[in-house]
């Protein structure tokens, strides 16, 4: 028993450094999803800042049309399929890469759940804070800018850096067009070695302890977040 | 096609070699920079597979030894084996090799260069398994790798619940664990699965008889030509034998 | 007593079917400290706000040192700097000091310096007793010290008017006496004031005026011991009834 | 131009009636989101009371942390992942059915979600109730059975048909065992046609179309509750 | 005067590190109207819901009818049934109609049938002026209605004791006195109650005694009036100055 362990570790991991499709496949993963998040960042506070200014003034309406409909197909559909129409329908004529293509396909859906954490996180500030910025005198503008826009990214810098969570699992699909992401590197092992276990074990575990200390780390900064508001 | 260093790709150590190839592919609208981009599917041992973090095996190498006599240097990518023509159809790749059946649905969508192998789709069957023949597959539970002339055949075995895996390995996988009857695939990489498992055998009648070949992207008819010169060459000079001898012998 | 700051000219206010103002005109002159009264719903908060068009009136106009405030084409920004509004839950800005919520509004909006800003700021908090919590953060103070920063910070704009929305209901009653002794002191200062309150005391010892508010109009209006002691109209006599 | 695209449509649906692997994958994706549902819900349901309990009275200390355990696990991996470890791993040496199998992992996965769903249901209503009932003399069980649950569920019900939603397009990745369904049906006709244009876009509309008629009854049912809400 | 009703003894409550109640002895008879007045956080709702254990003293006894509720074993359950309490936020069930917010305990706790249960529920409901809202359901109420149903749903119970957490804080001035009526009627039929209350008014006409609470102790206990026209401790005399 202990022998065949120690034997389809060694074939699993040692033999020909088939280590090396895990270890490249995580740092394909990890690339992926820390540019997708930046994507992501971006474009959802883009579209929330679009979609609450028309909320609260009637203002930008077409850009608004525009950004419900990136919201609807974007969350209407899985992001499996959006990776795949990113790379053979939109890419089709020009390729810029395989990882290139999963970032953006990862980041513009991301985009459309971020926008979400953000327009939540404006709408949780109280109406009265609003009321008391224009009541001094300042326009919508200032009033976003000054005192709105600073508590409600205060409020969602913890659901932020979760989406970097959630994307990091996310983005085990990513295979579907052929990178070598850690989930494909341990499906490369499986079909080097016939055997499921220690493949696919092994890189849950990679995936759950990543999870667990980045969420770690974001209990940290909400306990920090927290200290700091006075 | 450009691809990043991270990629999942074998390149070809040599450099561009007789300046006269070099200038010549700079024309031809296939090649950018004198690079050639292959595209496969590396869970086809032993036409394609992983190994030591290389794409390698029979089309592997037969690509090399193509772009070394065009004088080009070869990048391999791996993907699905269904979006394979697409990616040349889109000029995301150059060719494909990848253990490649020529038929009439595929010769509508890209132009395959000479045959360089034979093939046959048989059937892997555990040992003891009541499947004895072709026929015996009528109503079973049959696995195969999406895409493949295993799976469009396969479409025709009557009363057959076909179960299309991304890849050979996985089908096999769930015969062994009783989750099909059978497999129907290639009959090189069947050969190397039947070796690398225990309990499992090739019934001894093919399923289908064809032959390989690398395809490029239609109209593509200069890359083609010169493709099929090397393959010509090497077929002439016996190196195309020895590397297909090298991995089913050595194997 | 010359021209009104404020003139408010059949002014209606409707939330979709619901007739909350009905047809207000009022005149409010300068160094006014007008209390308005009335039952809960009544539509006390929509006039105040109506005053500085934090509500959009439906109908009527509202001039403001001679402006048409509801007309669409005022900018509405700048005659804002001019009325001081006090919420009944406060509303300071939690992210920002004390200091930074006084200087905020100097600085941005009538490009004060910092240190004008600043010394304007800390004089006022001295005069409501609350210079040594400059630094503090709002949510370090107790509700009565809030209100009394939140008077503060409309005072910094050197507004014409200051308009108050039940500036004691949320407090704890012990905190409610340190505000209206603010309150009190401003109208000694011949601030103009608009105070929406029960606190009928205030009312009683401080209004130049007092209104009854209540169906959406001002059902009485008089000066303070006229009103409390005879009070003519009879939803208000039931009223006082029940509140005194 | 317009030539082009009916004999595209006629390869990629009519020949060899290929529209069949939709419909047929399309079948295969309710089935397995539905039950995936139910299960989803079963377990969260469970999980969240026994949560809550422990968190409340300390009871339940073992099966509290065997939830936790789960609760991490299922979390902290990506759900292919999951889903290929039942296949290959815990179902290696019995068959129960690709659909079973791919109900089972993606109901278990979905548990985790649903059970967080139900805790914030059960922890957004008032501590005020809880006292309430117990200053009845209602015991802990009662005032929860009487008094909080029936809050609880009415708030999650509009979150709950959303679980659905989102697991209808979290399935689209069984086609990592060999199941045929609405995604791996596109894949099927892509493979056929060699073509990705018709068989990507259809599989992403029919998605769409069934992401925006759920939500959209999800929002009859919210407005439903809400008229309900004396 | 016989046994007490309810008899603390030693009460002290912790939380973490604050020392919100120190060492708190009293006895409360049966017929008592106990009012506790004090400054905010000063313990007062921490006092009351010690005694029915809606937070775990601790250290010091409470012995209610004779039995140490404060003991583990106690079930307290049972006790809970016979002592009614009403919050500040009124706490009603809102998926529940009023009568069935009544029925509910009297059913589930005592055995009781609908039919019983309900004749019971419909007479006090009249008491209170509510009989024609026992198919409502809570939100559809004002905030005076939803108090006195709270009141109605622990009277339900049959309770031995009453008690009061600032019951009337959180309503509309105008609703104050509806609450305070019904409390009034409840003290005259002799129900032992303890309230905690910044109600002075209620305090020094309907109290049998009145206590200060301040720092986690009773500084002072009275009867009414001699306890709001002669207090003796100096915080005592303070708070009186602010809030009278
Ligand atoms: N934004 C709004 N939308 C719809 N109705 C509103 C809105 N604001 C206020 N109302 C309604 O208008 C009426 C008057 O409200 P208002 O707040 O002016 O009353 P109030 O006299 O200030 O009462 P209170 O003493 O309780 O503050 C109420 O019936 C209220 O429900
Ligand atoms: N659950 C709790 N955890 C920690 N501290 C608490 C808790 N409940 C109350 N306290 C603290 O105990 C002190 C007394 O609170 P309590 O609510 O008894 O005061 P109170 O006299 O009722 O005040 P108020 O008049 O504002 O209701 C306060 O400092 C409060 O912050
Ligand atoms: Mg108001
Ligand atoms: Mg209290």
């Amino acid at each position: 028993m202990w022998e065949k362990l120690r034997d389809d570790f060694y074939q699993n991991f040692i033999v020909d450094d088939r280590w090396k499709y895990i270890t490249e496949g995580l740092q394909n993963t990890l690339k992926i999803t820390f540019f997708a998040v930046l994507i992501g960042i971006l474009l959802g506070f883009l579209v929330a800042i679009i979609r609450s200014t028309y909320e609260n003034t009637g203002r930008l309406k077409i850009l608004n049309a525009i950004c419900s409909v990136y919201l609807t197909v974007i969350r209407g559909t899985p992001v499996v399929v959006q990776l795949m129409i990113m790379y053979f329908i939109i890419f089709s004529f020009h390729d810029p890469g395989q990882i290139f293509t999963a970032i953006l396909a990862f980041g513009i859906n991301s985009g459309a759940y971020v926008a979400e954490i953000f327009r939540s996180g404006i709408s949780s500030i109280e109406r009265g804070q609003f009321e008391a910025g224009r009541s001094l005198g300042f326009n919508y503008a200032q009033t976003m800018w000054f005192i709105i826009m600073p508590q409600a990214f205060k409020n969602v810098v913890p659901t932020l850096a979760n989406e970097f969570i959630v994307l990091l699992k996310e983005t085990s699909v990513a295979g579907y067009i052929g990178l070598q992401d850690l989930t494909k590197g341990g499906d490369i092992i499986k079909s080097r070695t016939y055997s499921a276990f220690f493949p696919l074990i092994s890189v849950a575990l990679i995936y759950l302890v990543m999870v667990m200390v980045f969420s770690y780390l974001v209990t940290l900064l909400e306990r920090r977040l927290k200290k700091s508001e006075h | 096609g450009t691809g990043t260093k991270t990629e999942t790709t074998a390149k070809a150590t040599e450099k561009a070699g007789a300046e006269s190839t070099a200038a010549e592919t700079k024309t031809a609208e296939s090649a950018a920079g004198g690079k050639l981009v292959m595209v496969t599917n590396a869970e086809f041992p032993p036409y394609e597979y992983h190994n030591n973090n290389e794409i390698v095996g029979i089309d592997a190498e037969i690509a090399k030894a193509i772009a070394d006599k065009l004088g080009m240097e070869l990048e391999i990518q791996d993907m699905a084996f269904d979006s394979l023509i697409p990616a040349v159809q889109s000029g995301k790749a150059d060719f494909t090799a990848a253990g490649m059946t020529v038929n009439e649905d595929r010769k509508k969508n890209v132009d395959f260069t000479d045959t360089y192998a034979k093939a046959a789709q048989v059937i892997i069957v555990k040992e003891g398994s009541d499947i004895v023949n072709p026929d015996g597959l009528e109503g079973k539970k049959v696995g195969v790798q999406t895409g493949t002339t295993g799976d469009i055949y396969a479409d025709d075995i009557k009363d057959a619940a076909v179960q299309r895996f991304n890849k050979g390995m996985d089908a096999v996988m769930a015969l062994t664990q009783d989750k099909i009857d059978a497999v129907v695939i290639d009959r090189e990489p069947a050969t190397v699965f039947v070796k690398d498992n225990t309990g499992l055998k090739i019934l001894d009648e093919a399923f289908t008889e064809e032959e390989y070949a690398i395809a490029v992207k239609k109209g593509n008819t200069e890359l083609l030509e010169k493709m099929n010169g090397a393959i010509k060459e090497l077929k002439d000079s016996g190196e195309l034998q020895k590397i297909i001898d090298k991995y089913i012998t050595a194997n | 007593m010359g021209n009104p700051l404020i003139q408010v000219q059949n002014l209606g206010k409707k939330f979709g079917d619901l007739e909350v103002l009905k047809d207000i005109s009022v005149d409010i002159y300068k160094g006014d400290v007008v209390c308005v009264i009335g039952p809960s719903g009544s539509g006390k908060s929509t006039f105040l706000r109506c005053l500085n068009r934090l509500e959009e009136p439906t109908s009527g106009h509202i001039l403001f040192e001679g402006t048409d405030i509801v007309d669409k084409n005022t900018n509405i920004d700048k005659h804002r700097q001019k009325m001081g509004m006090v919420f009944q839950q406060f509303n300071l800005f939690p992210h920002m000091t004390i200091l930074k919520n006084l200087t905020l509004a100097p600085m941005k909006l009538q490009g004060k310096s910092s240190k004008e800003a600043e010394e304007q700021a800390l004089k006022l908090l001295d005069k409501v007793g609350l210079k040594d919590r400059a630094n503090s953060y709002p949510n370090q103070l107790s509700g009565g010290q809030k209100q009394r920063i939140a008077i503060v910070r409309a005072l910094c704009m050197n507004p014409d008017v200051m308009l108050f929305d039940e500036p004691t209901s949320a407090l704890d009653p012990e905190m409610v006496g340190e505000v209206l002794n603010v309150m009190r002191e401003l109208a000694e200062e011949k601030m103009t004031m608009v105070v929406v309150t029960h606190e009928m005391g205030f009312a009683k010892e401080v209004a130049t005026r007092v209104m009854f508010m209540d169906g959406g109009y001002f059902l009485e209006e008089n000066e303070p011991v006229e009103f409390f002691e005879h009070p003519k109209n009879d939803r208000l006599k039931s009223f006082l009834s029940k509140v005194l």
